[in-house]
Order: C-alpha cells, then structure tokens, then sequence
C-alpha cells in the first residue's frame, strides 16, 4: 500500500510518498504506528486525520494491497 | 473535476454556470487572500491539496447543496501561490428563492473549509513562515 | 448617488468598490428577473421608483449596514425595462471574517425589498400587465 | 404642498403629482382624504404607506406648503 503525506507533515518526515507493507490483517492505526517510528514521526499527533481511497478514515478501518492511506494535516482551505 | 485551479478564480465564469431563466437569486462567495494574520503582517500564501481527494470532496459537497436545495452551485478553489488581494475560493448558488441561495452558499463555503484537504502556508513580513493550523493556530488567512 | 440606475447592473463593479487586502470575504447577491411567477410565464418587467427617495432609503441601508457590522458595502438597482435574466439588483458585502459578509449581504437585500420605494410591472405571456403587489399578490419577479 | 402618486396609484387615479391646497393645521391623513375624494380614489386602500419630504410617514403627521408628500403602492424592489 502507498501512504500519502501532505505539507506540515511531509516537511516533519522529510517525505510526502512512501510504500508500505504491513502483516495482515493491518489496519489505519498500524499504518500510523509504523509512521510514527520514523524519524520526525514522533510529532505527528495522536490521531491525525486520514484518508483511504479519497475518503476519510478512522484508525480502526482495515487496510489493504492496493490502499492509498493519506494523513492530512489539520485542513486550512477556504 | 475542475473544482481545483492553478489559474485565477473569480465570481464571472461561476455565476454564467448557475444562472437560468427559472433562477432569480445568485448568492456568492470570494474568499480572497488577506494582508494580515494573528496580527502579523502576511505577504503571500502557497496552497496545496491533496488534489485527487479534494476533487472528490468538493463534488459531494456539490451534489449535497444541490439534493438538500433547490439550487445550481459552483465552486472552484485555487491552488500554488497566491498574493494579497487574489481570490482563493469562489461559490456562486443561484435558486428560485433567495433564502435558499443564502443558505446553500453558506453550507458549500464551510463544508468546503471543513472536509477539503488543502493547505495554506503563510509568509509573513517577519519572515516566518507557517503551515496556517499546523502549530494549533485556528485556520485562518483567506477565508476568515 | 448612483444607488439606482438605468444601465445594466452586474456584481464586477461592486466586488472592486468593496474588496481591500484586509478584507478576506466578500459576499454578494444578485436577483435577476425570472421567466416566471405564479405559475405564469413572464416576458419581462418595467421597474419604476421613487428616485430620490429611493436614493436615500439605499443610502440609509448602507449606512446602517456599515454601522452594525465591519462591513464595505455596495449596492445598486436597475430602473427601466427588463428582459429575462437582466440582474434588477446587486449586493457585494466585504468583511474580515466571512461570517458577517454573509449576514450584512442578506441584511441589505432585505432591507432592499422593504424599504426602497420600488415597483415592477410584470408583462405576462398571456397579454396581462400586472403591478406586482398591487392586487394583493406577494411581491415577486426578480428577488424572490 | 405636492402630493405625488407612482406605480399602480398614478395609473388609478390617472395623474402623478398634484398641487394640493389644504385648511392648517393638515395631516398627512386629510391630503389622503382628499384624493379619496377624486375620480378613481375610492379604489386607495385604507391606510397605504406614504412618505414626507422621503422618509416614511404615518396619516397623523402634520403638513405644510413646501411638503412633497408620495403615495407610495405596495414595495416590490429587487
């Protein structure tokens, strides 16, 4: 699966794309933890919001293969 | 799938999309990018987005205006880098009675500020510069 | 006192009056003449006024308008013949925070439609000619 | 005073802008008595919104010889 990163956070972990692999079952939070070991993945927050597939997701949404898991910095459009 | 834009937004194009001869009232928005922020002085903001999501998010918030109302809405918000003055976001809802075009403008505007991923980076004069809502700030800048 | 006028009236101009970089929202309305009205097809309104009163009365909305709220406002109404999706009214409201753009824009429109000494006759499909208001209907046509 | 009638009012009673002379003191309610009393007058409601001098004004306000008084038929701006 590939996880997303956008602006704040893909400035915080030096990186805005990145394949991932998980042992299955996984899911949205185990993505996060996994994030969250990297270097900088310490200050993302303790439930950012995500996006699988476009739509939002909560922590507990199984993930597979094919996902694309995005974690989105607090939404500042308008 | 033309809600987002690197080109400059206005009210024109919008307003021709909406309107019909069966449609009497058009209520819009602009949002435009504002000179000040927290008290400081801003020069400029980047936009970005999560473009693919945003796209999709800012058509369900279309079709939901346009099953909850009896209205037309269009909405385009800009992307990439913005100066004081410019126009970030425009709505325009035209409807057979004009409280229905207050009220459907109202809700695309802040649906659109509450469920879209896009991000604004300000530069301020003090040349800082700041993901607007990453350090807790409210979000804020063009759309207040 | 350019309030009313007989020239085609659209929102470009009003947006510029109003907008400034420390402005961030602008909300505005636009009430065009719609090809219908009480169940019967419309083929286009005369609008005549109470000129100088009315001048005054738009002027006294602006005013109120910019003293309840921090506000810019600018409006304008179209006098003389219409034809189906001319725009009979303009209102552009700019603020700092959007939440009173919207609510000074739907202020002024309604003050508009109440105050301002302004009537339409409707020309009607059938052959009719009817003052809007005048046998007891609602008043209707362009805003609605 | 002038005594002025738009719209629908002006088409019934079939003039615009009158001279009216009236007994002092008058209000607003005798200059409306008056044109009841003209041909066509008869079909003005029993309290229509008028203005004085351009702003609103109600039938117990006094007049006097410079006064634009306006006969004004249901608003329908916008």
């Amino acid at each position: 699966m590939r996880v997303l990163l956008f602006a704040s956070y893909a400035e915080t972990l030096g990186f805005d794309s990145v394949e991932m692999t998980l042992d299955s079952p996984a899911t949205v939070g185990d993505a996060l933890e996994r994030l969250r070991g990297l270097p900088g993945g310490e200050n993302l927050p303790p439930r950012p919001l995500c996006a699988l597939n476009l739509s939002q997701a909560t922590v507990n949404d199984p993930l597979s293969g094919g996902d694309e898991l995005a974690v989105l910095p607090p939404l500042a459009g308008g | 799938m033309a809600y987002l834009t690197s080109e400059p937004v206005a009210l024109g194009p919008l307003l021709e999309s909406v309107q019909s001869p069966s449609r009497g009232g058009v209520a819009c928005f602009l949002g435009t990018v504002r000179n000040h922020h927290g008290g400081r002085e801003v020069l400029r903001l980047d936009y970005s987005a999560y473009a693919p999501m945003a796209e999709a998010e800012l058509a369900r918030i279309v079709a939901e205006a346009e099953s909850r109302w009896d209205v037309a809405v269009a909405v385009r918000h800009r992307i990439g880098s913005l100066e004081i003055g410019d126009a970030a976001v425009a709505v325009a809802v035209a409807a057979g009675h004009r409280d229905e075009s207050f009220v459907a403008c109202r809700f695309v505007i802040e649906e659109v500020k509450r469920r879209v991923p896009i991000w604004k980076k300000e530069y301020f004069a003090d040349g800082t510069v700041e993901w607007v809502g990453a350090a807790g700030q409210r979000g804020s800048g063009a759309v207040v």
